[in-house]
């Protein structure tokens, strides 16, 4: 989409905004990094199309505090991030342009990526134009994102056990899955602070690979738009976006629908109770032991 | 020079009478394993996931434990590696990155839990007569067709081609099912490795001015604004690294004595050598220049021109965001000038 | 390296029976950081305290444990021991040794070893202890008394002769609560009204006293010394300042089908009233659902009767807001309903009645106008049945009643059973009961002239049936002592029911953030120690609504909440507890999910540069105003990065308890 | 699967709020209701103060059952603190079920301040349940382990 493209270089030329947030293409064909663009000059490497997976909403921290305002290129998936992050007050609305744009579902060099089978519709949460074609409007054909799950749910203990520490020993602790996500934006996590009293930098044990990740779950809880980065980045390719919709699929069973980053309502189900709330028991009485 | 059928490398594994490292599949991924029973192995995989770093410098290991008695306290120092073993199938780039940690680690003071390991193990090195569009190991003095080890494999046709140039070598291929070989199929399999390496995308890298002399100048560039935006400040570029050394001496107390270990560490995380001040590279752009400024200009500079990167390619095909060293020297290179 | 002292106490035997108390104290000596530990008979003695101070001055301690019995009974009472001999009160960790081991565990070795582990645990929450100081608010002094009964207006009474201004808030039209309805009062049997209107035409001419009838509590806000009260003052549709309360209105008003609630409905009333002739305030009220002009706009009679022009069609309910020092409940008690337990036929019955229904009967402003006549026919019965404990004393888990003893009906049983004997000898009068439970002064001697000078049929055992044949109720029960069946063909039944707390307590409690037990009763901060405080402080609790109680005790707790309140409202400051929130602005992303769970609204944002190690920038940030903060912390574990932590109750703190507790 | 060690028992961290659950069991002790030592009590405000992060420290420790103990909903001091706690703990159960942990292992219970009785009765048979269950193996950290 070159309308992208030329509707953000004028809007860097005539000064509406001081820098843009896009993406660049390098040497491969699926080789595109997000990329700042601070003239028109480097807007010539500027690209928008099937490689643009990523999600910008965590770069725009970044920019927060900058001066002017920064041009950000949103797809409809990346707004509820942003959206989210402006219900936590991470962001000023007011130092963003935000371009929404169309998505016809993104690819890296394996196909399709596991996200976008998850795709959670055309809408923009926030935006301040849309640039979008027929074809991109159009909704992708997708599965239902709550099966692998409810396959797991359907696992006895032991093999849910199995499953996990398989998947949980190849972490290597690196913090991609939580520095590419947008609902971890603490200026010092826990993980990294020697007064927390669970600082970890390695995963020694076993136990010490279930508390980050757990913990990590339980953080974005309620604030996770289920974005699936941190599944993307991950370089050991562990399902962590499975532990995230657990919580999403739990919370909507037992305390209704709750999409983050939709509309204003900055409560989250953690944030918020009702007096008749399923006891913590219900977790052991239903399905398989 | 001897030789033995493909087919028999599973036999010839299975009769060195020590523990024998193999790249093996673990799930999706192929990393180096202990080789044992019904494990696959993987002799293929070019630039495996986790590199074979793992078995010299480990993720993390326990250097010593301190115990504490009412109010004595005891101290007990972890044991160094006593037992022989092979690394087996290793790729020349990974060699030479073994040789980027002995600059590191075996110069003085020498640390005894690296060179225990170093000293125990043999090298079985494989040459790479097939090849992926990320390698680029040549620009730093890598031989893919002759590793310097103590073993070295061809695979030519059928047959593994292999030839030891140490005593610890000899010693371990003589107990191997072989049987003569010519060289010529030999020196036929290096020309060929030559002539692909050439067809490489970054079979050659214009590396001129990475260099004490231009440190200031690479060190103040623009560009490192730009190259590092995208920067998540992972560690998966260190971690994936075969020759990033960098770690971090950690205590954990269990209550009943003081655990006392090591674990890698990355110049990609924000509490990377905190001080008491805070940390004197404040953003990412700091951090990011830092990786690669090593890599390329201190290391090389402290150490008679070694660069401390191998060519293996794991960065770019492991960074989330696509950045790799690759741009950053192309980007910093006499050529973008 | 910190220097701590450990204090194991025996408590006498109660700790020392079950828990080697010496080698407690030995095990502690070789904890790193404890340079001093010993054991003592009773720690909180005055010889104990002394033991503390010393070792604090000898040692030059910086912390100090005591293993003893509950932090709830003697946390505080260390904490001045600390304070007096120079350490930081918050220096003290407790280890309860007591309720939560030698009491519970029989075999002294494996209660030496969980006294032993839990010493450790108070030691290593102590090493990550930080001296705390407590700040100061302001004490506004007025006092809110939630309900007008007896123990209400005492409470008032007592608080406003101390020169302290007092609202009482009542949800009925007048004050006078249950006591009102009562037709004599045991053990001395004099007339209820007697002796309960002058106290409230007392509350209502006291100056400092003001009186808000016809009125609910809706909102309470704000904590000890500077409570929030919004206060729904009910439409009354007439004018309190201008009724004289004359009463033509009632008399001329055409609707008569409301139920008169002061004679437990047993007689209708108009839809404008006066509850009974000496109700407080003195002002009429109109029924919204019974007034034909209210529900239909036409008929005005009262307003054109009125000479004072105070009725008001158009009045709305009023909302106030004050603030208060301290609170009372004192929400008072209901008879329960005894339909449910369809033995005694109550609901098929008109003449099988309540206790308070027959005080009303017996009452000269009564239904009957003091003549005991029965509710079906009119007639007087000759055959009267009382039947006790109904409802109370219940199994627990039958769920057909209460589990406890509603106390004041074998008084009032023995009462009603004297007064008929006396007032119509003609009239024979049974009394099936379990037991007959006479605790009081004079009590049993009330109860055994009952018996012996009124000849009051007891018959020891329970009633199996009530029902009715022709127009007698035939009573079916046994009597144990004669180990007989009885019959007995009554003219009327009379049931003992159980109390229990008024339905409003229940929402009050709620808002007060007062415990409950699990009969609604509120609970006292000590059973024995703090009868009349709620473990909320600034809530005090004031007769029944705290357990069931007669007139003289609910009077002597009323004036002790009462003195409880004087003495609050008294100083001028409160010291606040410092163990609250505190966030720290290094770690603090301004995220508001700690304001989100906040119930107190103690959290807010600014923006504010942040200066810490290699940080220096303008961020939103949550700060804690410490005063409002009651230390929850509901706000910590909503907090991703762990900014927000909990003074005395730290990440640290708790962690190194588990970090010993586990080892 | 494992070998039981005879001379094992379990270890029970009991988190229980200040005003209701902790004053319970006070009450219990009082009442000399009697449970096994091996449930060790850690006061706090509020069950609301309870982190995720202290019970998986509890497992991480060596514990092998945790229990968290508040007022009834509805009862809270605060008002709200409990069922914030609800939620929260429901989610963190939910999850350990989901990573294979043994059911039963963590268990919420609401306690007043006047159910001595309750509080002993549920201790009793929570340390019956983690004594069926055996050593906690799946979330232990294995430098915590005696050797």
């Amino acid at each position: 989409m070159n309308s992208i493209k030329s509707r953000a270089l004028e809007l860097l030329s005539d000064g509406t905004v001081k820098r843009v947030i896009g993406w660049e293409k390098g040497e491969g064909e699926a080789d595109w990094s997000p990329a700042l663009f601070e003239t028109a000059e480097e807007m010539n490497s500027f690209v928008y199309g099937d490689y643009a997976g990523s999600n910008l909403s965590k770069y725009c921290l970044k920019f927060n505090l900058a001066e002017g305002k920064t041009l950000v290129v949103l797809k409809p998936c990346d707004t509820l991030s942003f959206n989210q992050l402006l219900h936590e007050h991470r962001l000023n609305r007011e130092k963003f342009y935000i371009i929404g744009a169309g998505c016809k579902g993104m690819k890296d060099e394996n196909g399709r990526l596991l996200k976008c089978n998850a795709c959670k519709g055309k809408d923009f949460e926030v935006y301040d134009e849309i640039i979008d074609d027929e074809e991109s409007r159009k909704p992708l054909n997708v599965f239902d994102r709550m099966i692998g799950v409810a396959e797991l749910e359907k696992m006895t203990a032991e093999e849910r056990y199995e499953f996990w520490r398989g998947e949980l020993s190849r972490c290597i602790r690196c913090n991609a899955c939580r520095n590419v996500c947008p609902a971890c934006t603490c200026v010092k996590c826990v993980f990294d602070n020697p007064a927390s009293g669970v600082q970890s930098k390695a995963p020694v044990t076993d136990f010490e690979e279930n508390m980050f990740h757990i913990i990590r779950a339980f953080h974005v809880a309620g604030r996770c738009t289920d974005c699936g980065e941190c599944s993307r980045v991950c370089p050991q390719n562990i399902p962590l976006h499975l532990l995230n919709r657990k919580f999403i699929k739990d919370m909507n069973e037992l305390y209704g629908d709750h999409q983050a980053g939709v509309g204003t309502e900055e409560r989250t189900p953690l944030t918020s109770y009702t007096k008749e709330d399923a006891e913590p028991s219900v977790v052991h009485e239903r399905g398989n032991a | 020079m001897r030789q033995f059928p493909e087919s028999k490398v599973l036999d010839i594994i299975q009769s060195i009478p020590c523990p024998v490292y193999a790249p093996v599949e673990d799930g999706s991924m192929v990393v180096y394993g202990r080789y044992e029973d019904g494990m696959t192995l993987r002799l293929d995989k070019i630039a495996t996931d986790k590199t074979p770093k793992d078995i010299l410098f480990p993720q993390w290991e326990n250097l010593m434990h301190f115990r504490m008695e009412g109010k004595t306290i005891e101290l007990t120092e972890e044991k160094r590696m006593e037992e022989d073993y092979v690394i087996f199938g290793v790729r020349g780039c990974d060699i030479q990155a073994f040789k980027v940690l002995d600059k590191v680690f075996l110069s003085d003071p020498i640390d005894t839990y690296y060179a225990a390991r170093r000293e125990h193990g043999t090298i079985v090195a494989l040459a790479c007569t097939s090849m992926k569009d990320t390698c680029f190991c040549k620009n730093f003095s890598v031989d893919p067709s002759q590793p310097d080890a103590d073993v070295v494999l061809w695979l030519i046709g059928d047959d593994y081609y292999c030839e030891a140039y140490t005593d610890k070598g000899r010693a371990l291929m003589e107990k191997w099912d072989t049987r003569e070989a010519e060289d010529g199929p030999v020196e036929w399999i290096k020309g060929e490795i030559d002539k692909k390496y050439e067809s490489l995308p970054f079979a050659h890298l214009n590396l001129t001015g990475f260099d004490g002399e231009h440190l200031m100048e690479k060190f103040n560039s623009p560009k490192w604004k730009k190259l590092s935006m995208a920067c998540l400040g992972c560690g998966s570029c260190t971690f994936a690294c075969p020759t990033c050394q960098c770690y971090d001496i950690r205590d954990y107390d269990s209550g009943n004595g003081i655990q006392r270990y090591r674990c890698w560490d990355s110049c990609m995380y924000s509490d990377f050598t905190l001080m008491a001040h805070g940390t004197n590279r404040p953003t990412q752009l700091e951090r990011y220049r830092q990786r690669f400024m090593h890599k390329l200009v201190y290391f090389p500079s402290n150490n008679d021109g070694m660069y401390s990167c191998v060519g293996c390619g794991r960065c770019i095909e492991k960074c989330p965001m696509n950045l790799n060293i690759v741009k950053v020297i192309k980007a910093l290179g006499e050529d973008a000038k | 390296m910190q220097k701590i002292g450990v204090f194991v106490c025996w408590c006498g035997s109660n700790i020392a029976g079950t828990v080697d108390v010496e080698a407690v104290a030995e095990a502690l000596k070789s904890v790193p950081g404890v340079v001093y530990s010993v054991s003592y008979q009773y720690m909180c003695s005055a010889a104990g305290q002394k033991l503390i101070t010393d070792a604090i001055n000898e040692y030059k301690l910086d912390g100090i444990v005591v293993a003893s019995c509950s932090p709830r009974m003697h946390e505080n009472t260390f904490r001045k021991t600390a304070e007096a001999a120079g350490l930081n009160p918050y220096m003290v960790e407790i280890a309860n040794i007591r309720e939560q081991c030698s009491w519970i565990h029989k075999d002294k070795e494996e209660g030496t070893k969980k006294a032993i582990v839990l010493a450790k645990a108070a030691v290593a929450k102590l090493k990550n202890d930080k001296p705390l100081k407590a700040g100061t608010s302001q004490v506004t002094k007025r006092a809110l008394v939630i309900g007008g009964g007896i123990a209400g207006i005492q409470t008032a009474l007592d608080v406003a002769d101390a020169g302290y201004e007092v609202d009482i808030v009542e949800q009925r039209p007048t004050i006078g609560g249950r006591m009102a309805q009562l037709d004599k009062t045991f053990p001395t049997l004099d007339c209820s009204a007697c002796i309960l209107t002058p106290k409230m035409v007392e509350a209502s001419q006291n100056e400092k006293i003001n009186i808000i009838s016809y009125a609910k509590v809706e909102k309470v806000s704000g904590f000890v010394g500077s409570f929030k009260a919004t206060i729904r003052k009910k439409a009354r549709f007439v004018d309190e300042t201008k009724c004289t309360g004359c009463s033509l209105c009632m008399q001329k008003c055409p609707s008569k089908k409301g139920k008169d609630e002061f004679n437990m409905n047993m007689n209708n009333r108009p839809a404008i009233y006066i509850p009974f002739a000496q109700a407080i305030p003195n002002v009429a009220v109109i029924d919204p659902e019974q007034c034909i002009k209210l529900k239909t706009g036409k008929c005005g009679l009262c307003e054109k009767v009125c000479a004072a022009g105070a009725i008001n069609y158009k009045m709305e309910d009023e909302l106030i807001e004050r603030e208060y020092g301290a609170i009372v409940v004192a929400t008072g008690f209901k008879p329960i309903d005894p339909s449910p337990l369809n033995e005694y036929g109550y609901a098929e019955n008109a003449d099988v009645v309540t206790s308070l229904e027959l005080e009303r009967l017996m009452n000269a402003a009564g239904p009957t106008k003091g003549t005991l006549l029965r509710p079906s026919d009119g007639k007087h019965p000759h055959e009267i049945v009382f039947i006790q404990c109904v409802g109370s004393r219940c199994d627990e888990n039958t769920e057909r009643g209460k589990p406890y003893c509603s106390k004041i009906c074998c008084m009032y049983t023995a009462k009603h059973a004297m007064l008929i004997r006396d007032k119509y000898p003609d009239t024979n009068v049974h009394v099936f009961y379990i037991d007959v439970r006479t605790p009081g002064k004079n009590f049993d001697e009330f109860y055994r002239r009952a018996v012996e000078q009124y000849g009051v049929d007891y018959i020891k055992g329970m009633v199996g049936k009530v029902a009715k044949e022709g127009d007698k109720l035939m009573v079916r029960g046994s009597d144990l002592i004669n180990n007989q069946q009885v019959e007995i063909a009554a003219d009327l039944v009379v049931l003992a029911t159980a109390i229990e707390p008024d339905p409003s307590a229940r929402s009050i409690g709620t808002m007060l953030t007062a415990s409950m037990d699990t009969n609604d009763f509120f609970t006292e901060a000590h059973a024995k120690l703090r009868p009349v405080e709620s473990p909320t402080a600034g809530i005090f609790l004031s007769g029944v609504a705290q357990g069931p109680k007669d007139v003289p005790e609910t009077v002597a707790q009323a004036s002790a909440a009462a003195s409880k309140v004087i003495g609050l409202l008294a100083k001028d400051h409160l010291v606040t507890n410092p163990c609250v929130a505190e966030s720290n602005e290094l770690m603090c992303n301004g995220c508001s999910q700690c304001e989100k769970v906040c119930p107190y609204g103690a959290i807010t944002y600014i923006e504010k540069e942040v200066r810490g190690p290699g940080v220096r920038e303008v961020r939103r940030i949550a700060q804690v105003n410490p005063a409002v903060c009651q230390g929850c912390g509901a706000c910590t574990v909503a907090c991703p990065s762990g900014a927000m932590d909990l003074k005395g109750f730290s990440n640290k703190q708790i962690m190194a308890e588990v970090d010993q507790i586990c080892l | 699967m494992s070998v039981t060690n005879p001379n094992w028992k379990p270890k029970i961290v009991a988190f229980c709020c200040n005003w209701c659950s902790y004053a319970g069991a006070d009450l219990a002790g009082s009442g000399r209701m009697s449970y096994p030592a091996d449930v060790k009590i850690i006061r706090v405000p509020c069950s609301c103060r309870v982190n995720p992060m202290f019970i998986l420290r509890a497992f991480e420790r060596g514990a092998d059952g945790v229990i968290i103990c508040g007022c009834h909903p509805g009862d809270c001091h605060y008002t709200s603190g409990n069922y914030y706690a609800r939620r929260r703990l429901t989610m963190l159960f939910s999850m350990l079920d989901y990573l294979g942990i043994e059911r039963g292992r963590t268990r919420v219970e609401w306690v007043s301040a006047a159910e001595g009785a309750k509080f002993s009765k549920t201790m009793n048979e929570f340390v019956e349940t983690i004594t069926n269950l055996g050593e906690n193996r799946k979330l232990g950290d294995i430098r915590c382990k005696k050797s």
